[in-house]
């Protein structure tokens, strides 16, 4: 099945896009998200991760968490690459909110089955939810998971659980003794413990979720698959190409912000991006932005409509993405100069989003390293 | 992942007349591909050293061109098709059956579409026909040797006789002149205005050796041919020979510009070739069979984990280059029309150059032998490729010169100069 | 190889004073090197955030000028040890037992060599001895809201009152201002010139609090304080506490820079304590620890070819910079006076950025962990070491303000402003 | 044993360097260099690599070529230190001759113990050698290479041979079944064959030697080691230190040569070296080769006097060498504009002899990943 020219992003896609601007433009400005999430500067504050929930229950109210829900569980099925679309204005306006955790939970449970309808369905209804599959390592390998299932109950602890506490359930992967199978679990279902980590992030929250003696009731707890390797990998394109979205957008507003400034700001009697040690790094940064967006509509693209190629290009709009991540927010703090190493500048927010964004769901060499083994060693036999 | 060869090509949503072209531009292409060249053919146009690869490429475009797979998008009153939008399908097609490139690099690529719109009806129907089909090969008169990057401060003269114009000047870098009948040449009609004084002609170069115009070949640092210095010494031309008015040459250079960025609205079949099987191949998709070739002390150069991911990292930025093009048609997806389209001459001169440059880091010791070497690997092409795409980041604007236009144009920053 | 925390120890061709000298800081060091700090102590000076950690750091240097390892160069007359090329021993000396670091980093590192230079004897014969022993800490009034790279266009006024000045003005980023006695301050005393009308003073700034003087502490990305806005609002001060001639101002700012960058003749003991095992050790040696400890799917992240390569290289770079130091002492291997000193700012300064960042990187998803986080890898300090680089490639001349000044100084390539 | 302060290049190895710069300046300028070795450009061109041996027999009367040997075999035993000044001088003169090679191999006869005293002397008296260690792989780790001693006669081929076409001698490493041994071989013993490569760098001259039943005579060619491994180990941190120097010297004059063409240049009426652009790479330039050359003498300061040292900091120097190299030459032509692509521009020459040292003797990170064996495994028990 080939791509279609345009990504399969069409006018729907675009309309949602746009609305999904307006609406954050239009409710959460940025100086309104510094003054929520940047009130207590204290490295060594108490952990705490204010949002707009409100806010939340009205993208819930829009549909917007329901997008990516296959019609069978009453959802309305978008292609990726429009989902793509709106997380890429979540990232622009780095909206804390659990938009992330929760459509990666949708990826996931649309591979389980009848067995992940009812979650799905949850899901659709308005309830938010993560994933809880990594391990202490922090290992991006969907295979590695530090919670056990022995007696029909979980035991053992998820890291690096992202949007943990404004969720209402968790997708967990834990092992059988043989078999990494998937478990739909309430947060408050009992010897559940979920334990903010204190993040650098200001924009998100991250918990680490242990699990005592967790009984599997089918209420509370109940098992959404048993064989979770292959529907967890299958789910990862899609998982890793919203990540990248998330960056192209927040990438975005450090370009567009940086590049006002050193339109605006003059030094030695010139506005700063009239020197090409300001202008040519920041043309670098748009290029690397470009670069990401192009190959994250690819990647969603491929998802929706050439399943064999998904794994592939998602492996190069995260590596892309996150690189760029890396370099634009560098260049931001530095271009901003004094100003932009303040905590009264917004931009620490997203360089801190975007160092956060990089290095979740494997950085750069992560993805190339995979990325090499169909490209190089594929041809090894034709070569 | 499917081959990389596929990049870019797209197939699903064709108009009714695009879909029957591509079946026809298919079908065509299947019958009448052309068979091995008789020549060892260069990496591109540009670098045409003989009379022999001049003879069997122009004969693969007139070819082209009486099929209809050249020119598709213009008028059929200049000579054109007269399609819409079906250029770019040939192009896919053509790249996909791996078919040599054309030789009128320039007059397709840059030429052709300075002449239409800027040209008189007459000079369209007169040059635009015999362009398209190769008869006539194609230079550019730009750059001099004091006006490199700074193309507005050109000296070439052309001094008003009546209706003539007496040309005195020298032009540096001038690609495929040597074998040209015509060239687009900027010029100076005004000494005392920079940008102002600047006019635009085109003017017949290979009927005027000898009176007026001396072509002396320059030498690269590969060592090879390819390009020009060319002499105008009191050469007479007709004032009907000029495009846009007197004293719009700057205007008239930014359409040739656009189009050399890739970045004008007229495709041109220019990039479909440059990929091909009788041209050395010098993408990412070659650099895993050189690594698997290139013995280390235990394995290959393909189990270097360093150099696979700089391999990677080529596959990336070609991947994201074609992606690009492909998204600058998605006006959603974009936030300012000239952003990507401007960006893609950079990209690919920049990709070229490290593409060239890893692969003679795959190749280590065996990169010191040169293409007259037996035993050097891959026929030593990448250490002459490397040096090769030194022309690409520098001709038609340098590098530096294109983040300048991408930062002011784009950005809206501050002029630099 | 040995160990990073010797590069740059050099015991070879001392003359007989220092030899004697090394002896005598060695043994001193052996018996009076300070215990564990009774609180935590940040990285460097400039971080300093509590009146207990200043008041340990302070009786450090106390001790240490009142052994003669602080001021070792400077004459007698001022309060100095009389020496010659002894305080490069002392600091080495001083490295090696791994102390803490002197507090007074911009008294030590540009006030002194600035006041010796060009203040009256009068006033160096005041200032310098407690400016070594520590007794009075000093800040640099330099930049302004409007007045970041661009120095010469600070806008903090004095008015000439007899022989007083009335000082009006708002200076940012002043380190140490909060616990700051004494503050070196550059200012305008003529509106217009730009170069010319620049003169420099030193300041009390602690006797003057709510006096005119206002310090307002600036908070830094990382939520840390530890630099200030300083506000002046008609402060009045002696013509005496004038440096050089009135209009100099510019001038006497250069030898205050030039010490910034480490390429004043005068070496301070800033850096001595730079690296000490109280505070977090911030350069390469501490990567492979961190690496060995980042569990990776199978192994570790030292595993890792890419992140072995990086670590090498910024091994590599840090100790390019000592040798870059050791060279620059010899005549026969430079060929311009400045082009090693001038480069010592820069590079230390984006090397330490590189490795706090490639740390993160080594750290994986345990670099998203602040340092109130218990389960942080190396307790949450590489993040923030990271963001604190940009303070280094910010202040004191931004990289780029640098890369200017070399590329114009030793290259002689014509100013970009 | 410490290092010396000032890399022990005190004042006879500053008058050797000064005196060797004003040589190569009188004796062969850039112009003469460009028209002896550029006269024909065509890529297919036979090989030729013309040369002015009588230059070279002046160095050698100078004594330049006996200043490494030790004092037992008539040399002067200067340190590496001083010889690495020598070296860059003739790297900045890319001079072609058979310095490095002869250099090369009285560090690895040095090693050799009586054994290699004849031939030491041999070079003391003025008689040019290589080393024909490498093999066709070109690898560099010195245990690999296609010879073989069998029934007292060598055969097989040695590559990558530099400096073939001047040299009167061949120190080769070959496998007698059991060990790596070293012979001392004149180049016009009955079986060897000299068979030029078509190589780019136009300054140098590369060939692969044949050997075909090359009997070991004890005259024309005599075994001078047994035991190989070690004695080419030990010589290595030399070589790669000198082949730093003379990329350090060669970067200099590209550093140098296009800062003068940005002096003048004028592009939109100012000069080139205005532009950021061009600026602020060319310093970046001059930090690379700064670095180079600082790594480098304080290598050669290792060989001298700290020889447990000595691999660390030559890999150190060539690593950074190498990356300079490519880095430095590449910004040369491109900042050179039109004419910096062409034959007629000098840059070419430095451009290729640069491309060519990088990759000899192991690139930037062959060297880092030796290193690393030292920097980040060494302390895994301490860790």
């Amino acid at each position: 099945m080939a791509q279609p020219d345009n990504f399969g992003f069409g006018e729907e896609a675009a309309l949602l896009k746009e609305s999904a601007r307006k609406f954050f433009a239009d409710n959460f400005p940025t100086d309104q998200l510094h003054v929520l999430v940047a009130t207590d500067p204290d490295p060594y504050r108490p952990v705490a991760a204010p949002w707009r929930e409100d806010l939340w229950r009205q993208m819930v109210e829009l549909g917007w968490t329901a997008l990516a829900v296959p019609e069978s569980a009453g959802g309305v099925a978008m292609p990726l690459s429009a989902v793509a679309g709106l997380v890429e204005e979540a990232g622009h306006a780095a909206f804390p909110c659990p938009l992330l955790g929760t459509l990666n939970t949708i990826y996931v449970l649309s591979g389980c089955g009848p067995e992940g309808e009812a979650a799905l369905s949850a899901i659709a209804q308005g309830h938010a939810a993560t994933l809880a599959i990594t391990n202490r390592q922090g290992s991006w390998d969907v295979s590695r998971c530090d919670v056990r299932l022995a007696q029909n109950s979980l035991d053992g602890t998820a890291w690096y659980v992202q949007d943990a506490g404004k969720v209402s359930h968790l997708l967990v992967s834990a092992y059988d003794g043989e078999r990494l199978c998937l478990y739909w679990v309430d947060v408050t279902a009992p010897g559940v413990t979920v334990t903010p980590d204190a993040i650098i992030d200001l924009t998100r929250d991250q918990a680490h979720v242990t699990f005592q003696n967790v009984v599997v009731d089918g209420q509370r707890v109940t098992e959404v698959c048993t064989d979770a390797v292959p529907v967890l990998k299958a789910a990862m394109p899609a998982i890793w190409t919203l990540l990248a979205a998330d960056m192209v957008g927040a990438g975005e507003w450090l370009l567009q912000t940086t590049t006002e400034y050193a339109r605006t700001r003059q030094q030695f009697d010139r506005p700063l991006g009239f020197f090409q040690a300001i202008k040519h790094p920041l043309v670098n940064v748009m290029i690397e932005v470009d670069k990401s967006k192009s190959l994250v509509y690819n990647a969603a693209c491929a998802f929706d409509s050439e399943p064999d190629k998904a794994t592939g290009y998602a492996h190069m709009a995260k590596s892309a993405a996150s690189d760029m991540a890396s370099f634009g927010s560098s260049r931001a703090v530095q271009f901003h100069g004094g100003i932009g190493f303040t905590w009264e500048c917004y931009v620490h927010l997203y360089f801190k989003r975007q160092k956060h964004s990089q290095l979740f769901f494997g950085d750069g060499p992560w993805h190339r390293r995979r990325l090499a083994l169909s490209l190089i060693d594929r041809e090894a036999h034709a070569g | 992942m499917d081959s990389h060869s596929d990049m870019g090509r797209t197939s699903g949503k064709d108009t009714q007349e695009q879909t029957e072209f591509r079946q026809y531009c298919r079908d065509w292409l299947a019958q009448n591909k052309p068979g091995e060249p008789p020549v060892r053919l260069p990496l591109t146009a540009l670098e045409i050293m003989t009379e022999a690869q001049m003879a069997y490429l122009k004969s693969w475009q007139k070819a082209a061109y009486e099929a209809g797979l050249v020119g598709c998008d213009y008028p059929e009153s200049v000579g054109g098709g007269g399609r819409t939008g079906c250029q770019r399908i040939a192009n896919e097609e053509m790249r996909a059956a791996r078919t040599p490139f054309f030789p009128n690099l320039v007059g397709l690529g840059m030429a052709a579409a300075t002449i239409y719109y800027h040209g008189r009806n007459e000079l369209k129907e007169r040059l635009l026909p015999p362009l398209f089909s190769g008869e006539h090969i194609w230079c550019q008169g730009f750059s001099e040797p004091g006006a490199g990057s700074d193309l507005a401060s050109v000296q070439t003269f052309a001094d008003q006789r009546g209706d003539k114009w007496i040309i005195n000047g020298h032009k540096v870098w001038t690609s495929l002149a040597h074998f040209a009948d015509w060239m687009i040449l900027l010029l100076r009609t005004d000494k005392s205005h920079k940008y102002e004084g600047l006019s635009y002609f085109v003017v017949p170069i290979r009927s005027n050796l000898g009176k007026g115009v001396t072509v002396r070949p320059l030498i690269k640092m590969t060592g090879e041919t390819g390009f020009n210095e060319v002499i105008f010494e009191d050469l007479e031309v007709d004032d009907g020979c000029r495009l846009d008015e007197l004293g719009k040459g700057w205007q008239v250079a930014m359409t040739t510009l656009t189009h050399e960025r890739d970045a004008g609205e007229l495709v041109t079949p220019a990039a479909g070739g440059m990929r091909n099987e009788s041209a050395f191949n010098a993408t990412a998709i070659a650099l895993p069979g050189l690594a698997r070739n290139a013995e280390r002390d235990d394995g290959t150069a393909a189990d270097d984990p360093l150099l696979r991911d700089r391999i990677v990292q080529q596959f990336i930025r070609e991947q994201a280059i074609a992606q690009n093009m492909r998204r600058s048609r998605i006006p959603a997806l974009q936030d300012h029309p000239m952003r990507l389209p401007l960006q893609n001459k950079l990209l690919m001169s920049e990709v070229a150059q490290d593409t060239a440059n890893l692969a003679m880091d795959i190749e280590g010791a065996g990169a010191s032998l040169y293409v007259g070497d037996s035993n050097a690997p891959a026929k030593g092409q990448w250490p002459k490729s490397y040096m090769n795409t030194f022309g690409f980041t520098i001709a038609a604007g340098t590098s530096e010169v294109q983040r300048n236009i991408l930062g002011e144009r784009v950005l809206g920053l501050a002029k630099s100069k």
